[in-house]
């Protein structure tokens, strides 16, 4: 296993202990704000994984596995995070899947979405709550968990 | 409206991803790959025209100028995400190419079946 | 709306989905998987109960307007009798692999990525089968061709990746290719849902489209079904392939994702594109639809498949090659049938040759994928596949040698078995449109004959070759006595003769018995597939019925923009 | 569907299967109808039996022969009860109603003979075999399929459905080749296996081509109502038929297809290569398929189509007659030569038998009532005689050791009784008086003698042919006869005596014989009379054959052949020699045989290769050239025309950004290594972008963004580990020809742009998604028939399109197990 971490300046980490969270914030907004504006699950996940191979770039692979997750990264514990990430898409798969089976209790179809407007809320006044949210969320982490097991099982080799 | 200047930018993309495919260096034919497949994107972007607004509605319940073809968009995203996962699998495949014949050269890993 | 067209769909989608989550076992693993392929096949078992079997030749047409959009705004899946006749296809072959694949695929495979990937496929072919608009064919296209990448390439050795690799920039080309031509479909018809597509292009005025482009964009199309079916031109990534693929992959590669694309080619063209009425005046080419121009291009196609695959089976040293290139050969069959009912100067004869086509793809599917699945057996067996390491195996293996004796007279179309029905409906397809005036089918007719013999003279080679003729020492040396499936034990040389390899092979072997004696039970039972195909026929056939059904039919009531939205 | 059920009750209603010809449908029928029972049972009691023959050998060893013998004994009983009882008529069982197939039977004499001959033949071949298989390896598929080719057998003879005879006609042919590559380790064996599966195979397609016109022409009469597949009621419309197929110009090449299936299986020149290898059989296989049954289904053929294709009034020499008098004679000649030709017994025996049923199918062939006496007269001799002589032969090879005619003589001294019953069979193959080969010979003669008096001028060739073909026949017949006489070779070793199981059924052959040329007339009348009946179109009457009293022409033809025969005779090795001289290369039919088979499998092994190079550029090249050939055939086709250009039609940014794009794949193309190639190609990733921004789709533009960042990731992570492999100097031509196909793929999607974006069709869709993407102004507390969210794109993607989605987020977790699949399976391979 190469890390490349040696190659990468102390300047770099610094900008990247930085920027990370800020990539990781917008993604997130980005998926919660796709119903309206620019953005949604996959955006958001594209951007979230980046975040994440920026870190990998800069620190390595050890470092996520070291500092992040608290896995000794040996022999035996070789693919734990890339298991996590695979545990992760296959969750949003299952997400996406299982929201969209949900219409099919109500008998309407396969991916049916609904809006509902919940009123007179305290604080609130009201709130839209989007069935379409659940599987875009499906989205987001299938996406985040297949980009984050494609860039780590590359970077790992 | 006839787009005579994309369809000549397209021809021109679609020619020079041929050539790359057509190259011995299997990290070119990912390129070239790459090339087209993006091509084949901003052909169907230009199929929504480009005298609209971003498909964006201001606010709930519409009005306002109408917005470019959504749908077009729409596909490409999708074609975009999954022309992401194939990019990846054919440079992963390029890598595991050479771990196995110890060459990327096309002509090198021929043989005939 | 009925739920059934989409069950065999979820019931794929589900099962790819809990063989990830139930990863930690590989019991329930196998478990989940086989209990979902079981239950894949009764989805489509009902489902085609419920299209099929209602009105005889004339099926019912199913739609389900996914996300409750009608069509032509939300994507629609469309259950008519060649949907569901290519699904059973499927859903029979598909289990009979799985049971195959889970005796066979390395243990280590199966736990990492081997049965989603599996149930992913069977989605793809599933949703190709069943959808009714293009860009969701060109989605579902590449959830099937992602699984069948990595499947192809599953042992990740040299061969495969050399294989993989060739077949992953072919179809990386033609997913490209496909997006350009669905973008400048949509973009001269507007629309992307093919029911609609096919009203429009039969009214082109009153949706002001414009109609002749459609011909060249539908040409472009074309290639890529064709590079999916592996007609010549296309055919190249076919044998490296279907050689590097494990066994039961292979067999569905063979067996029933080339039929995607066959289905493609009689879904699009005979349904969709012959709405359109155009002058055609070209080269000798002329007509007043576009099957007056694709019933030539499929007939060169389909003819140089026939020739060149044969030819390429009759020298190949080994056994799965020989099937390979069979394989080129065998689409041409399916294809050949088309053309001549693209071009055919009555009715009758139309419905005829796509009955023909929808029949011969369906004894093609069982029997090449038995083919394969009794060439893998081998391969595990004896350790090779070449023919000179091979002799004798008819007096060692005498049921694996009579399962493939069957399969390899299925496609020679020896009678009573089914393969021979795929011939006889093809010559006589091509035999009435030459009597019916149509002289160029006696071109079809002398095409057929050359290949059919040309079947004759490989498979009669690889037989002698493998099941006859000396045995080998390396035969000797890894089944030194007779075994059959009533002693139910291989004898094992080598260090291998635990219990579980033995049973692991009996399975193998099972199901490749298993799909032979459905061909001669199909065969037999004739009359039920042509039942089948012939209705799958008259639907492929019937414009009309299909638009009707997707656009007009029982819950589509939104074709008007039920008041508020619609934008007439 | 049929099912088998003899034992329900027989009202019509309650019959599982239906009697669909009623005697009305049929005026010639004269006897009573077959029993439907009892003709199943003749066609399935040996398939049936085959399937249990393994368990039965389990259980009797090689007493299972007798179990065979048994089964076929049966048969013949069975065949014998609808023979007595007078049976004539069809029974027909649906099978595929929906085309209009079924499994019909259909009982006259013709059907009968043959019947009789293979379960009467069995019988006799397989107590034989029982001596003569002692010790052999696989008997129990030998027996196995020898029963299911004796039922095929018995279904060709009783099909009276052109499926129905298709089935049972291929089935002999592959249970055929089950037989003669019995000896499966043995490379002749497996060489005369695939040799008569090509041919008799082959042969059958071409057959099955002209059934399928028949079919056709059925449909295109009034005659019949719809299509029809019955062969009486195609025979029994004959006239009709007829005339549709000549008016289509379709009845020769019916004729000749049809021809051709009957060629190849009754092994007539060209396609007579086949029997002599088939002698790789054991011997009682040659005797029964190959001498006395398989081979005779072609011929059986050609008499139960004679009455279809053949005009009460014919022509002398109308198309039928050119066609089958001429491919039979010339057999006949040929075959004779060939024989005289052979070293070995069975070799001679093979040949003779190819120049019998040429004898037939020309007797057939004629016009006249003599021809078709001829041909049914000497379906029955030849088996008698033929079939002795090839066990007979089986005597000599078990119990002498050897074949070779050169090794073989002084025979009757150990072989007494097996040399009279050659004698015999011998004499009767030569045509010799008063044996029954020269009744049937004499009406050939006869015939031949009619065709060329009426026809005259080349029609003379008729007898002339007849008789120098009948000379070899009797030279080699004279000399097989001759094995028993004459002093022993100094080569021959101890010869047995054979079993009685082995001599006995010879010997009833040899009855056989002496019993018809004792009272040919007997025969006739019982048997041999209605297949000439079966044979001859409209109404029919028997014939007799009388020992000629007075000196006719035709009766001068036997006196010439015999006496040119007796006369060469002494010469016969040197006959033999010059034939074989003459015999060399493209002279002999095996040498083209040959030489298509190998030249098959040589061009495949020089010329696949060529084809599929493995190299990538070989295949894309030729898809591309595919793609661009498809459409611009199309457009071309269509008649598109191009459209106005009316400028630019693009803003100035998009303008740039693209030109930049453009100068930036170009570098790509000429990168001078693999970083600085990824870097420039991300640059066109980044103009795509910022196209996407100045084309309005802000979401796009995020995703290509980020996207294109990724992928450089991970081209930057694989490219670390990849040789700077750079040495792509492809020559000049090579560079040319890439970039002729870039070009016209370039052109190709340049004109799929203009034609595209030229058309404006309704934007029904895009309307309906901007009104139903957002929330409506008047909506309840939940609602599923509007979007709900105002980025449409984003709607359309988790909304009107979800199921898209779907599709892509399974690709995107498919892909990165397709990558942990690519690394963790590496060396996990099942490369044993």
């Amino acid at each position: 296993m190469t890390s490349p971490s040696g190659r990468t300046t102390v300047i770099s980490q610094t900008v990247a202990r930085i920027v990370v969270p800020i990539i990781l914030v917008t993604a997130i907004a980005l998926l919660f704000r796709g119903h309206n504006l620019p953005g949604g699950g996959f955006i958001g996940a594209v951007l979230a994984a980046v975040a994440f191979a920026l870190v990998y770039v800069i620190f390595g692979l050890d470092f996520i596995q070291r500092e992040i997750l608290d896995i000794s990264p040996d022999g035996s514990e070789r693919h734990r995070l890339v298991e996590n990430y695979r545990w992760m898409a296959s969750l949003g798969l299952a997400i996406a899947v299982g929201s969209s089976l949900v219409p099919l209790v109500f008998d309407f179809p396969f991916l049916t979405q609904g809006v509902l407007f919940l009123e007179h809320l305290p604080l609130y006044g009201e709130l839209e709550v989007a069935s379409a949210f659940a599987f875009d969320l499906g989205v987001f982490f299938a996406v985040v968990g297949g980009l984050l097991t494609i860039v780590a099982e590359v970077g790992n080799e | 409206m006839t787009q005579v200047f994309l369809a000549g930018v397209l021809g021109v993309l679609f020619s020079v991803g041929t050539y790359l495919v057509l190259r011995r260096d299997v990290v070119r034919v990912v390129w070239g790959i790459t090339i087209i497949s993006q091509s084949a994107n901003v052909y169907l972007v230009t199929m929504g025209g480009f005298d609209g607004l971003g498909p964006i509605l201001s606010g709930h319940g519409g009005g306002g100028p109408p917005p470019t073809d959504p749908i077009v968009q729409a596909l490409v995203l999708t074609a975009i995400v999954i022309g992401f996962g194939t990019t990846a699998l054919a440079l992963v495949l390029t890598y595991r190419v050479y771990e196995e014949h110890g060459t990327i050269d096309m002509y090198e890993l021929g043989g005939n079946r | 709306m009925s739920t059934l067209v989409i069950a065999p769909l979820l019931v794929a989608l589900v099962t790819a989905i809990l063989t990830l989550l139930v990863r930690p076992s590989d019991l329930l693993q196998r478990t989940v998987s086989l209990l979902g392929g079981v239950a894949y096949l009764g989805a489509v078992a009902v489902l085609f109960e419920a299209v099929v079997l209602p009105l005889g030749s004339e099926s019912d047409i199913l739609v389900y307007q996914v996300s409750d959009w009608a069509a032509p705004f939300g994507i629609t899946l469309v259950a008519d009798g060649l949907s569901v006749f290519m699904l059973a296809l499927a859903g029979l072959v598909s289990l009979v692999a799985l049971v195959y694949s889970i005796a066979s695929i390395s243990a280590f495979g199966q736990r990492l990525s081997y049965h989603p990937l599996y149930h992913f496929m069977m989605v793809g072919v599933t949703g190709s089968f069943l959808t009714g608009d293009i860009f969701n064919l060109f989605v579902w296209f590449e959830v099937m061709l992602m699984s069948s990448y990595i499947l192809v390439l599953f042992y990740s050795g040299r061969e495969h990746t050399r294989a993989a690799l060739n077949y992953v920039v072919l179809n990386l080309i033609g997913s490209a290719v496909m997006l350009v031509a669905i973008g400048g479909l949509y973009s001269t018809t507007g629309t992307l849902n093919m029911a609609d597509l096919a009203r429009r292009l039969a009214d082109p005025a009153a949706y002001n489209i414009a109609l002749l482009p459609v011909l060249g964009l539908s040409a472009v199309l074309f290639s890529v079904f064709a590079l999916k079916a592996g007609l010549a031109p296309f055919q190249f990534w076919v044998p490296a392939a279907y050689r590097a693929a494990p066994a039961p992959v292979t067999a569905m590669l063979a067996g029933v994702v080339k039929k995607v694309g066959v289905y493609a080619i009689i879904r699009l063209y005979f349904t969709i594109f012959a709405a359109a009425s155009l002058d055609l005046s070209f080269l000798g080419i002329s007509g007043d639809s576009v099957l007056g121009f694709f019933g030539p291009v499929m007939f060169a196609m389909a003819a140089v498949s026939i020739v060149f695959g044969g030819l390429g089976a009759v020298g190949r040293d080994d056994v799965d090659g020989i099937l390979a290139y069979s394989s080129i050969s065998q689409v041409g069959f399916i294809v050949l049938p088309l053309a001549v009912a693209a071009t055919a100067p009555s009715e009758a004869v139309t419905v005829l040759g796509v009955t023909a086509a929808i029949v011969y793809a369906f004894n093609h599917g069982l029997a090449k994928s038995l083919l394969f699945l009794a060439s893998g057996t081998i391969q595990d067996v004896v350790g090779s596949d070449r023919l000179s390491d091979l002799g004798g195996l008819a007096n060692r293996a005498p049921v694996l040698a009579a399962a493939f004796f069957l399969g390899a007279l299925t496609l020679i179309g020896v009678p009573p078995i089914s393969g021979f029905f795929g011939k006889f409906l093809v010559f006589q397809a091509a035999a009435e449109a030459l009597a019916a005036g149509a002289t160029g089918s006696a071109l079809a007719l002398a095409v057929a004959l050359a290949g059919a013999i040309l079947t004759i003279a490989y498979y009669t080679r690889a037989w002698n070759q493998v099941f006859w003729g000396r045995t080998t020492e390396m035969v000797d040396a890894t089944l030194p006595a007779r075994w059959t499936l009533g002693s139910a034990t291989p004898p094992m040389a080598d260090g291998g003769d635990d219990g579980l390899e033995r049973l692991e092979l009996t399975t193998q072997v099972t199901a490749a018995v298993v799909l032979a004696l459905a061909a001669v039970g199909f065969g037999i039972g004739f009359e039920a597939v042509f039942e089948a195909a012939n209705a799958a026929a008259h639907a492929a056939l019937d414009t009309n019925a299909y638009v009707e059904a997707v656009l007009h039919g029982p819950g589509v009531g939104m074709e008007a923009g039920a008041g508020t939205g619609g934008g007439h | 569907m049929f099912e088998e059920e003899p034992n329900r009750e027989r009202s019509p209603s309650s019959l599982p299967f239906c009697l669909t010809t009623p005697k009305s449908a049929l005026p010639t029928i004269s006897g009573v109808q077959p029993t439907p029972e009892v003709v199943l049972a003749v066609v399935f009691l040996p398939f049936l039996a085959a399937a249990f023959t393994p368990a039965v050998y389990r259980l009797l060893g090689e007493r299972t022969a007798y179990f065979a013998a048994a089964v076929a004994l049966v048969t013949l009983g069975l065949v014998t009860d609808q023979y007595l009882a007078g049976a004539h008529g069809t029974v027909s069982f649906d099978w595929i109603p929906s085309l209009g197939i079924s499994l019909a039977f259909y009982v006259d004499g013709l059907a009968l003979l043959i019947a009789f001959l293979a379960s009467g033949v069995g019988v006799l071949i397989l107590t034989y075999s029982g001596g003569y298989m002692h010790g052999e390896p696989g008997q129990a598929k030998y027996y196995a399929t020898l029963l299911a080719f004796m039922g095929s057998m018995l279904g060709v003879a009783l099909a009276g459905d052109l499926v129905a005879l298709f089935v049972f006609w291929e089935l002999t042919s592959l249970s055929s080749f089950i037989l003669i590559g019995h000896y499966t380790s043995e490379e002749a064996s497996q060489y005369a296996a695939r040799k008569s599966m090509l041919i008799t195979v082959s042969g059958g397609l071409f057959m099955l081509v002209g059934f399928v016109l028949l079919v056709w022409a059925s449909g295109q009469t009034t005659a019949i109502e719809g299509t029809t597949y019955s062969i009486p009621l195609l025979v029994e419309h004959a006239d009709a038929i007829r005339e549709v197929l000549m008016a289509s110009a379709l009845f020769v090449p019916v004729l000749a297809l049809v021809g051709l299936g009957a060629a190849t299986k009754s092994a007539q020149v060209p396609f007579h290569v086949w029997l002599p290898n088939a002698m790789e059989a054991p011997t009682p296989v040659s005797a029964f398929l190959h001498s006395a049954t398989m081979v005779k289904a072609g011929v059986y053929l050609v008499g139960r189509f004679r009455p279809l294709f053949l005009p009460e009034e014919a022509a002398v020499l109308g198309d039928w007659t050119l066609i089958f008098a001429v491919l039979g004679l010339l057999t006949m000649t040929v075959a004779a030569i060939l024989a005289v030709s052979a070293t070995d017994i069975k070799e001679l025996l093979a040949y003779s038998t190819a120049s019998h049923l040429g004898l037939i199918i020309g007797a057939f062939g004629f016009a006249n009532s003599y021809g078709a006496e001829a041909g049914a007269f000497h379906i029955l001799n030849h088996a008698s005689f033929k079939a002795a002589l090839f066990l007979v032969a089986g005597i000599i090879a078990h119990e002498a050791g050897t074949r070779k005619i050169e090794k073989l003589g002084g025979l009757r001294k150990h072989l007494p009784v097996t040399g009279a019953i050659a004698v015999v069979a011998s004499l009767s193959m030569a045509g010799l008086p008063p044996f029954n080969g020269f009744y049937s010979k004499e009406l050939l003669f006869e015939a031949t003698y009619y065709a060329a008096k009426d026809a005259g001028g080349i029609a003379w060739l008729f007898p002339v042919v007849a008789v120098f073909g009948s000379v070899f026949t009797f030279l080699y017949s004279i000399k097989f006869a001759s094995l028993f006489f004459g002093d022993e070779p100094d080569e021959l070793g101890h010869v047995h005596r054979p079993p009685v199981a082995m001599l006995v059924p010879p010997a009833i052959l040899g009855v056989l014989v002496l019993a018809i040329s004792a009272a040919p007339n007997v025969f006739i009348e019982a048997l041999i009379g209605d297949v000439y009946g079966s044979v001859v179109p409209g109404e029919a009457h028997s014939f007799s054959v009388h020992f000629p009293t007075e000196l006719t022409p035709y009766v001068l033809m036997s006196i010439v052949t015999i006496a040119v025969g007796a006369i060469s005779f002494p010469f016969y090795d040197r006959i033999h020699d010059a034939i074989n001289a003459v015999l060399r290369g493209p002279v002999r039919a095996n040498w083209w045989y040959d030489n298509f088979v190998e030249g098959l499998t040589d061009t495949s092994v020089v010329v696949t290769p060529k084809i599929q190079t493995g190299l990538l550029r070989t295949y894309a090249t030729w898809g591309l050239f595919g793609f661009v050939a498809l459409a611009l055939g199309g457009y071309a086709a269509a008649g598109v025309s191009m459209p106005a250009i009316d400028g630019l039609s693009v803003s100035l940014p998009i303008v740039l950004v693209l030109l930049v794009a453009l100068v930036a794949a170009f570098a790509v193309d000429i990168a001078p290594s693999h970083v600085a190639g990824v870097l420039t190609l991300s640059i066109v990733g980044f103009m795509v972008a910022i196209f996407y921004i100045a084309a309005d789709a802000p979401d796009l533009a995020l995703t290509q963004l980020t996207v294109e960042t990724l992928v450089l990731v991970i081209f930057l992570l694989v490219l670390d580990r990849l040789p700077a492999f750079y040495g792509d100097a492809p020559d000049r031509f090579v560079s040319l020809r890439d970039g002729v196909l870039s070009v016209a793929v370039g052109a190709t999607v340049f004109l799929t742009v203009l034609f595209s974006t030229d058309a404006s069709p309704n934007p029904l869709l895009k309307e309906f998604f901007i009104a139903r993407a957002g929330v409506p102004a008047e909506h309840g507390p939940l609602f599923t028939d509007f979007g709900g969210g105002s980025n449409i794109v984003n709607v359309i993607l988790v909304d009107f399109r979800g199921f898209d989605t779907m599709g892509e987020i399974s690709v995107v977790v498919m892909a990165s197990l397709a990558i942990l699949t690519l690394i963790r399976m590496r060396g996990q391979g099942e490369s044993q």
